[in-house]
């Protein structure tokens, strides 16, 4: 097989994967992300490969994530797999349509981009014909089945200025157009829809003057029960939260994605803030009760708050805390930051 | 006497806090005669007693299976009965995150594995029987479900 | 079926090292057994580990002298059948009673004569009557729950440990069932 | 004192998982068990796992409908007693019928009148004489051993491993002596 | 279900082989339920799996002492005890060169251990417990005494 | 302390040995040499370190041997102690009598020295007062407690060609100067003595022809029923046929001696032979039934047919065998080589 010196197309990165799961034994180095995490983790459920590393410098198979794309380095041979998912390589079956979605989403947001034409190929062809429902739609979480107050409330992309995190305000946005509260998506019609999208952008153009139409409805995916979005959030929250063992268990067992949802849902139906954002020469320090630095930092960068340059460190009346997908640790999940001058957290 | 100890464990019905030094004399005996003679009697002898430490093993693992404390040389040893009954229970229940029989588990300190060396926050896939030598040695810790 | 079983089991290994008397057939030995040095006259009497003593009594170098006889065995069978509903009636038996009687049946069993023969039938006969009135007769201690210690010290070592285990049997465990239920 | 403890407690575990009979007081519900979302109208009679319906009734949501009264106890020991040196006479009771008197304990425990005190000693008298005689009989039974289905069939699950526990004692464990120490 | 496996387990006098499939659906049941409910009936139900796990490792562990074979997923698992007892009798009968309660070992592998590597051939002076788990990893073997 | 630039005193190795037993857990890296192991496995006994490495380059405490002498190193620092047996600077006590004497003896055996004035003097005066007893006497092995014809049997260095090995022609030897079987050397009088003195030495001028009265009659030291130079055989013979554990148990508990002395009676009694040398450019190859090429290096050693370049490989009616004296391996004790050509045993 060649080094991919352009983007590669579907047959070639089958064969990569393929190639990866019949290497015998080893590691496998990754980014702490959703996406490497799922890549490792089927690699892991159909390989021989038991260990998973974050600074391992003798995996024979390593996940690389630069300026110019991703790539993935077997036996020091590389390949360029442009910006599309890691998981994205993987062939489908129905075994794996919820996590190689999920991958490819959680990407996708993360990395603040649209999918790209690889990944909409994968999902209008191949997962569709293993049940997947595609349409254009409202980039909000689980519109299908959750009450829009709620679907609003879990937009974290786009951030919708007082609403995102909100139940009072949802609500009220909502009856301001004559929704009522238990109302779903199905159950409004066109002009009270047109209404919607209206209040949504003109909302989120007060943080993000290039908010568009197009940013709002975009190429959405259900599977069963499942939006992919919605999905992609539970694990991103989760992640952040607990660490890897959810990620894990849902590309092991993907009908563990019910438990991570209902989890999901139950969290932040609680509704949630994003207080004070202070730039130390560290961090990002922000006063919140929102538990995952990851989805804190998504919405900073829709308001043009904070670079990707620093990690973000959250301040709870326990104390400050920060995770694994912020700092190099070798602790799952939200850990307490003993002390925030020490270079080394 | 190892004759006089497990007579005691036998019929006690708590466990007895067996000495290491109470030891030592036989076991160094014992080494001797092993180090000395091969033949037939001595080998006859020496089964004995290993029949006698088998016995001892079996009163006072039966004891610590019933819940019985046990004290003495061999109580941390024994207490890895415990350990085990901790990550039977752990992986039947549920707290774990497992594929097949296999246990999702945290890398707490460098060390090596079948020639690949393993990193501190690096994540493995390891069996039952494996999780409990690594924790025993405090190189893995299992990712519990909460 | 557990403890008893590993409890009887570790008494007989325990029995392997006690000493027993013996009659020296041959001269033997020096034997160092690791905790001193064994020799053997011939002729004379001595004591030595159970496990040892079987050894050379199956050379034919020693007798064991601390066996039991058939008289002694059916005198044993009458005195408990006198009295077989009185459990306090247990007769006093040596503490190592079983032990003197698998060396009568090793002894017996390798003899190898008719008459040889006919006597292990017999000495088993008499064994399994009495160990089935005895085991009789400590059930009914156990269930009337006597301890009397002067009555415990007629019995075996081995015989203490089937006594404890049905009294234990008889007196917690159905009251733990209602223990763990309401717990 | 071993296998028979744990065997036991085994029993009570797994008797936590059995569905039981009751009566629902208050609506309660929806419970998600894990395996079924379970819902409870009150006043309506419903089935649920053992552990749960104890929960519930701690709570005075449901009422265990599957108790056993003052009176059958009583008619129990009568018969019983009628027999007395009979082990065949067993009484034929419930699977389940240490743990129904566990629930019949707990329900007098938490009534806490002066008249349920006094029928909480009533009932404690009653078990303590019934488990006597039935050990008693079953004793006998491992003793003479009866093996009979029909007759074990009316022990509970319990009861049959304190059965098999002393038959086994009985059965083997002096016999095993002489098997260790000629081996 | 896991209260049939155990009733057969109490029930039997024999070790009943338990398949691992018979255990996925409820492994994944209650891990499910330890992480979407954190309340008390939960957790009390938790409690009542936990147990019933807990009867069958003392049921199996018991049976295995006694020398009942041990088939089915935890049998390699329980194996432990095996080598646990052949320690044990090798240590007291004399068959290890010893210094207290620490037995000297060969290195088969190189390993890490309180962050000092350790290479074939070297030697170790080492307690039981440590033993056991450095066998279970084949890392190290004990040095006889022949 | 300074490193030494000259022979160190008694005071400076005490110094030395309180050090290194001071010194916070870490291995120690030796040579594969009875002196090396005793004192490692003294380490062991007193001080805090558990492991011992024959590899390593990670050890804070090592032995070197070199031409020019012995060096301790601790922590980069080195310490010159010249000729004088590493076990030489332990202090001593009644529970080391043994292994230190033991280990010194060693040293002076496979070096093919005497003991220098330090060991000599640690000899006479510190072990003396704990019971040790010396004297010039011939230097066969435990001529105390044995039957002569015994003692010149167990005689390694000097070998005394066709008597060393060998019952009958040792019987035969004494019997030509009046001495019976059963004699041992308190039993014959002074001509007999000097009987006895020529025929050894004329007996291994044949093979040595600078050997003298002075290589024979030495330095011996006893104590309780030991004669330190059977004692340092056996701990040779038994390191080279068993491996490490003889000494180590030895060490830890002294009254072991009994059993490897013992042992070593036993299988030397039966007498050996050493037949054909063969040299290749890898090795020696000696057909002999003497399970200990160590003892035979010394052997041949005296004879003059070999020097210390290569390893000895014994030929066995079962096979080729070899030590860990004598290769680097992982495997202790006696041996078999698999393969005679491969460059790596």
């Amino acid at each position: 097989m060649e080094n991919f010196l352009k983007e590669p197309n579907k047959d070639e990165l089958r064969q990569l994967a393929s190639r990866i799961l019949s290497e015998s034994e080893t590691c496998i180095r990754i980014s702490y992300t959703p996406d490497d995490l799922i890549f490792a983790f089927l690699v892991l459920k159909y390989g021989k490969q038991n260990s998973i590393s974050f600074t391992s410098n003798e995996c024979k198979i390593e996940l690389i994530t630069n300026d110019a794309g991703k790539i993935i380095k077997i036996n020091n041979q590389q390949f360029y797999i442009g910006r599309n998912a890691f998981t994205s390589i993987f062939p489908v079956s129905t075994d794996d349509v919820l996590p190689i979605l999920a991958g490819i989403t959680t990407s996708m947001i993360l990395e603040r981009r649209n999918y790209t034409e690889l990944e909409l190929d994968i999902i209008n062809n191949d997962l569709v014909k293993l049940g997947v429902i595609t349409e254009k739609n409202l980039k909000i979480p689980n519109y299908k089945s959750l009450p829009l107050f709620f679907s609003l409330m879990l937009s974290f992309d786009p951030y919708i200025p007082e609403v995102t995190g909100n139940r009072e305000n949802s609500i009220k946005m909502l009856k301001e157009i004559n929704i009522s509260e238990t109302d779903r998506l199905e159950d409004i019609d066109e002009a009270k829809l047109n209404s919607l999208v209206y209040k949504i952008i003109s909302n989120t153009l007060k943080i993000n003057p290039r908010f568009s139409r197009e940013n709002l409805i975009t190429d959405r995916a259900y599977y069963l029960e499942y939006d992919s979005l919605e999905l992609a959030l539970s694990l991103i929250y989760f992640l952040d939260l607990k660490g890897s063992g959810d990620l894990f268990q849902f590309t092991i067992s993907p009908n563990y994605a019910e438990t991570i949802i209902y989890k999901f849902r139950d969290e932040l139906s609680k509704g949630f803030f994003i207080k004070n954002v202070e730039e130390t020469n560290n961090y990002y320090i922000v006063e919140t009760n929102l538990k995952s630095p990851l989805l804190i930092q998504l919405i900073l960068l829709q308001m043009n708050k904070i670079k990707r340059n620093k990690p973000i460190i959250i301040k709870l009346p326990e104390g400050f805390f920060t995770s694994r997908t912020q700092v190099l640790k070798i602790k799952e999940g939200l850990n307490k930051v003993e002390d925030l001058n020490k270079g080394n957290l | 006497m190892l004759d006089e100890i497990v007579l005691n464990e036998t019929l006690k019905e708590e466990s007895t806090e067996i000495q290491l030094k109470d030891l030592y004399q036989l076991i160094s005996q014992l080494r001797k005669i092993r180090r000395k003679y091969s033949d037939d009697l001595h080998k006859k002898e020496l089964s004995v007693y290993e029949e006698l430490a088998e016995s001892l093993f079996e009163l006072r693992s039966s004891k610590l299976i019933e819940g019985i404390n046990i004290k003495g040389f061999d109580s941390e040893f024994l207490d890895i009965l415990n350990q085990m009954k901790r990550i039977y229970v752990n992986f039947i229940s549920g707290k774990y995150f497992t594929q097949e029989d296999k246990i999702l588990c945290l890398v707490k300190v460098k060390f090596s594995i079948n020639d690949m060396n393993l990193y501190p926050g690096d994540l493995i896939l390891l069996p039952l029987k494996q999780v409990l030598a690594l924790i025993t040695l405090d190189y893995i810790t299992p990712i519990e479900v909460e | 079926m557990s403890l008893l079983s590993i409890q009887l089991k570790a008494l007989s290994r325990v029995n392997m090292l006690i000493k027993k008397k013996i009659m020296v057939l041959e001269d033997w030995g020096p034997f160092d057994d690791g905790f001193e040095e064994i020799s053997l006259s011939k002729g004379s009497e001595d004591e030595v580990r159970f496990w040892l003593a079987k050894e050379l009594q199956k050379n034919s170098l020693v007798k064991i002298s601390e066996s039991i006889s058939l008289d002694e065995l059916g005198r044993i069978l009458f005195q408990e059948r006198q009295n077989i509903n009185t459990p306090a009636s247990l007769v006093k038996v040596p503490k190592d009673f079983y032990y003197r009687i698998s060396v009568l049946l090793e002894d017996l069993k390798k003899e190898n004569s008719l008459e040889a023969l006919e006597q292990l039938r017999k000495a088993r006969q008499l064994l399994e009557e009495i160990v089935s009135i005895r085991i009789r007769k400590i059930i009914q201690l156990a269930f009337l729950k006597i301890s009397d210690q002067n009555i415990l010290d007629k019995l075996t070592a081995e015989e203490i440990l089937v006594y404890r285990n049905i009294k234990y049997t008889i007196e917690h465990n159905i009251g733990d069932i209602i223990g763990y239920t309401t717990s």
